[in-house]
């Protein structure tokens, strides 16, 4: 590869993103996995079995990183869209694009293992709670940008609109928690909620903390695998792909 | 595959129409999420206690199977109107009622199918009974046809004529009410013990009883249209 | 460490069922992202070298 | 041989043409002028039976079209204002859907042959119809013509947003329809530039 | 009447889509005939116990409001998309987000007004209150803008893609939400004595924030639309 | 005056046209020619602001149109393929509301005046749009050309579906608007016979 035909200051330029994003993804893989065994570790042979929940409580330790992911991430995809919007970047457009399916992942695994703690501590696989409503508005805000980005075959077209639905989305979801919290304590009196977390053990707090950051260090890794996917993908015709055959 | 005759011609219309869905994948996968975020806004408008929401569910489902089979319905025949394709289906030498069935059957195949398939598991959202959901399946699958089949008049009703909008409207919607009854009847009734046979073989009749009319009365209403 | 055998772990207290299905298919779906995306990547990478091949473009 | 006889229409309030009668024998084209509005299209829409006429009959071979929908219909192509194709689909993919309903299905490499003979560029072949331009969705309507052998066929208008070389090789086309003893049905506003010994003429609204 | 400048040009197109509708008149009565049959397919569908139909009364007349208001949403621009009216309405010396602010009241003034002069019918059906129905037409008189002002959000994302009916009540819908459970809360928190203001205040909020905003992303979204 | 500088677009993968350079004194008529898929609506659009080009820039009186959008907008009448007719509405109310939207809202008589001269017949004026035929829709639209007086007409393929005595005071209305000092830019399939001292020509796809 010969340098000298890339302009490394233009980061605005898919051609200077392919290789950074290339050079970047085995550091956030390893920094992950290493994280993600460590975080196993602790949570599974470390942390102490919790006194109310017994051992259904160590799904928390994929449970709250994934629910966290799939928050951080759609604000993530948003400001990708915003920058896009702003300064007609195309990399800033494929950023929001790559981010959108794992930021979807995690918000089917938030609720996939929501529903596997729910059924053994509530008895039930689901319940119209605050936070898991929310979680599921989340999931057709994520499949709505997705969609609308595969309906149409415009891609300059399908960025920007897809962009500013993702923006519209995130005034959107501050606006979903509190309204469905609220929706919730008024309603009705506490027949069901999740309860607070019970004190927990500084080994448990650890243990999640260390998986959280796993699962971030994941979501950089994945969503700049697909980056450079989708620079392929759109990029073939450039003369800057065929030139420089990339690997 | 080169295929003569009528069969070959509502085989390739059913084909065309499957291949125009494919072409828009996104559009199944709308079709179901329409249907899971309409049976979301009911929780979400009348609160979550369990006892009622299970009470509700039946109805709520198969409210939200309506409503989608009805918004889709919309453009069972527009896009072919307006681009022309309608005459030319009115041109060809087949029966146009035939014709009808087949396009029919794909708007079946790609809005009313994917909902049955997904309605256990909104059905374990809202709390319900195992076999409760095995008989609203079941009743969802005996009864989206039919939706399809009347709806398809009203559609074809509402393409050319002013004002006959409301008049269609008028004759489909009461059409879908037995429908409706039957369908959430049946899951009432067995999960008040009485069983479901009644109501379910009703709901069979009704399908029964589309399949030969709803195509010529919607043939009758294209002709109309188009002329 | 607390568990004294392989079958108590596996049980986690009579939670296996909720807690092993949870962890194995968040495992599951996030190895299967990265395979399906390495697929994509080299799936990407051929068409390109085709392209290019039988565009003649001499390298 | 088609026979219009005594033909009259109206719209609305409006009268637009009454007693027209004439006679195509085969091999003939019969080019229908008018000004706008005077109602060449909807003397072209009775012509294929998707208007009934207020009064008068069509007759297709000596029978009335009305009692002979079946035969009279499969040996018909009629290219009208709206020019019936699905913007999703790709111009091949839009020939065959149209071809298999009509009764005449055709294979790929047919419409292939027809798409390259109205000048579909081959690019065009894999794009879906809506994001070529006017002037290539009506080639590829009209790429029918190359299709199949109906004898009748009936257009509107077929000249319109065709470029000179797309406007040369109908022109050839229709010659080569009437010369094989077909019958061409078409409403223009320009002269078609047939070889006049086939060509019929009927003006309506004067 | 002659009137120049940007409140000529606003206040045209919303006398124009006016005249439209009223040419249309039959799209009226079939939103609103729409809202009620939604209404009652709920009795049909859930059973006739007063006591349930009471308690969900106020989130079904919400449901029904918002499916109208949704269904009416899909020709907000599409007709004009299609006959090239939306381009000329690009290429006015005025700014787009305030011809969309016309076209959205115009919207509202025929899809939203009429379900909230007919929802006190509905109510009295249902066995709600004299207070519960004068909250819950106040509340539909506050929300329903928002859901016009929201929902051409997701009319203008979906123009020209095919299935952009359901799809866009895919986009929109989620944002329906908020507005929804603030709407039935209302009516639900005032029967329980709590009071209404907390909701109907958060309402106000809603539309007040959506009268700026929505325009302009419906106007950013129209013009990639058309390019 | 109107400058087009070093204009490139492309559609999909495919580059329709580059580096197009010309510039249209007022007084002129500028004829854009090209076979079908040439990419002339393409041009048109992005003249008129609605397709941003890849590259370049279009200068209306010195100042580039994107700084400028409400001065070129409210001096601009764009007619392209589709006409932008309310398919409900009269001819008159059609006119009145494209005119009052695009700001320059013209009285009923004027509207009336404006269609006359393009020949659209008294009894098409209370009825919707949707039932005239093609040409006379086609000329309802034009009809905003006689309303105003706009310095800059953008026309794709403005002879469409019109009959030979529209076509003529269609060309005289045009001649008239280059005499006196405005700008027309057209895309056509034929020659457009307009005095040749005026028009000038860009082919594209060449
Ligand atoms: C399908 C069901 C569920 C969904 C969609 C869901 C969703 C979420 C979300 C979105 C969060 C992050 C929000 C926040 O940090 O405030 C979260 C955190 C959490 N969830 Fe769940 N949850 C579900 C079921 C459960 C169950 C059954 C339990 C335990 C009984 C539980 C316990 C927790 C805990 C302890 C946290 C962390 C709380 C915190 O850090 O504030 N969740 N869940
Ligand atoms: N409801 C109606 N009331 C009165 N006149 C009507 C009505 N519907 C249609 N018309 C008239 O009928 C005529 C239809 O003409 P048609 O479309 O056949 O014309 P055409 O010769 O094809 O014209 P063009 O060259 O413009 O395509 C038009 O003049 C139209 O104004
Ligand atoms: N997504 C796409 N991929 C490839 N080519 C495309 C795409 N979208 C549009 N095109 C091509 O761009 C061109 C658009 O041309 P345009 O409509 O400007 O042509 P035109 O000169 O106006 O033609 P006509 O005379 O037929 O109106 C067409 O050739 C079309 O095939
Ligand atoms: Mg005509
Ligand atoms: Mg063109």
């Amino acid at each position: 590869m010969k340098t000298d035909r890339m302009n490394w200051f233009q980061w605005s330029s898919p051609q200077a993103f392919y290789p950074l994003a290339g050079k970047l993804i085995p550091w956030f893989a390893c920094v992950s996995m290493v994280c993600l065994a460590a975080g196993l570790y602790m949570g599974f042979l470390v942390a102490p079995t919790d006194f109310q929940q017994g051992d259904s409580y160590r799904i928390i330790f994929v449970h709250v990183p994934a629910a966290w992911m799939s928050m951080f991430l759609y604000v993530v995809m948003a400001g990708w869209a915003a920058v896009g919007l702003g300064l007609k970047a195309r990399p800033s457009f494929m950023m929001a694009q790559a981010i959108a399916p794992t930021g979807a992942l995690f918000t089917f695994l938030a609720l996939f293992t929501g529903a596997f703690w729910g059924k053994p501590t509530w008895g039930a696989w689901w319940v119209w709670d605050a936070r898991l409503t929310s979680e599921l508005i989340l999931l057709f805000q994520y499949a709505g940008v997705m969609l609308l980005h595969a309906s149409i075959d415009d891609l300059r077209r399908a960025d920007r609109a897809s962009a500013v639905l993702a923006l519209v989305g995130v005034v959107n979801v501050p606006i979903i928690y509190f309204s469905v919290r609220w929706w919730n304590t008024l309603h009705q009196g506490a027949s069901i909620s999740v309860t607070a977390a019970p004190k927990m053990a500084a080994t448990m707090l650890a243990a999640m903390g260390i998986m959280a950051l796993g699962f971030w260090m994941y979501s950089a890794a994945v969503t700049l695998l697909r980056v450079r996917c989708i620079i392929l993908e759109r990029e073939r015709h450039a003369s800057w792909v065929q030139i420089e055959r990339v690997s | 595959m080169m295929q003569g005759g009528l069969a070959g011609a509502v085989f390739g219309l059913i084909q065309r129409d499957l291949l125009l869905t494919w072409r828009r994948r996104a559009d199944i996968a709308t079709t179901l999420l329409f249907f899971v975020i309409v049976a979301t806004l009911f929780p979400l408008g009348v609160g979550p206690e369990p006892a009622v929401l299970r009470t509700i569910a039946p109805g709520v489902l198969w409210i939200a199977a309506l409503l989608s089979c009805f918004l889709s319905l919309g453009r069972l025949f527009a896009t072919d109107y307006q681009d022309g394709t309608l005459e030319q289906m009115l041109l060809t030498p087949h029966p146009l009622a035939a014709l009808v069935l087949g396009k029919i059957a794909a708007h079946w195949l790609v809005s009313g199918l994917p909902v049955v398939v997904l309605s256990p598991l909104i059905g374990l959202q809202f709390g319900l009974s195992g076999g409760a959901i095995a008989i609203l399946t079941f009743s969802l699958l005996l009864g989206t046809p039919t939706l399809s089949l009347v709806g398809s008049i009203g559609a074809a009703l509402t393409l050319g004529i002013r004002g006959g909008n409301l008049l269609s409207a008028l004759l489909v919607l009461p059409l879908f009410i037995p429908v409706l009854i039957f369908g959430a009847g049946a899951v009432a009734s067995s999960e008040s013990g009485m069983g479901a046979e009644g109501h379910l073989s009703l709901l069979g009749a009704c399908v029964v009883l589309a399949i030969p009319f709803a195509p010529w009365a919607t043939a009758a209403a294209l002709r109309i249209a188009v002329e | 460490m607390q568990w004294n055998s392989l079958n108590e772990f596996l049980a986690m207290g009579g939670y296996g069922v909720y807690v092993w299905p949870s962890f194995g298919v968040t495992a599951l779906c996030m190895i299967w992202e990265v395979l399906i995306l390495r697929r994509r990547h080299a799936a990407a990478r051929t068409a390109l070298n085709q392209s290019v091949a039988s565009a003649g473009v001499a390298l | 041989m088609l026979d219009i006889h005594d033909l009259s229409c109206h719209r609305g309030d409006r009268k637009l043409f009454g007693q027209v009668s004439v006679s195509v024998p085969v091999g003939r084209l019969l080019s229908i002028e008018g000004s706008n509005g005077s109602g060449k299209t909807t003397l072209l829409r009775a012509i294929c039976g998707l208007t009934p006429p207020d009064q008068g009959t069509i007759r297709w071979h000596g029978r009335s079209i009305t009692e002979q929908r079946e035969t009279f219909t499969s040996g018909l192509i009629y290219i009208g204002h709206r020019i019936g194709l699905k913007d999703d689909l790709t111009p091949m993919e839009n020939i065959q859907a149209a071809m298999q309903m009509s009764g005449h299905p055709v294979t790929t490499a047919l419409a292939r042959a027809a798409l390259e003979a109205i000048g579909v560029e081959p690019v065009c072949y894999r794009l879906p119809t809506r994001v070529l331009s006017e002037g290539q969705q009506r080639r590829v309507a009209l790429a029918r013509l190359w299709c199949s052998d109906q004898p009748l066929w009936v257009l509107d208008e077929p000249f319109t947003a065709l470029d000179a070389r797309s406007s040369q090789l109908l022109r050839e086309r229709l010659q080569r329809q009437v010369e094989r003893g077909g019958i061409v049905v078409a409403a223009t506003h320009q002269a078609i530039g047939l070889d006049p010994s086939t060509v019929q003429q009927l003006r309506l609204g004067e």
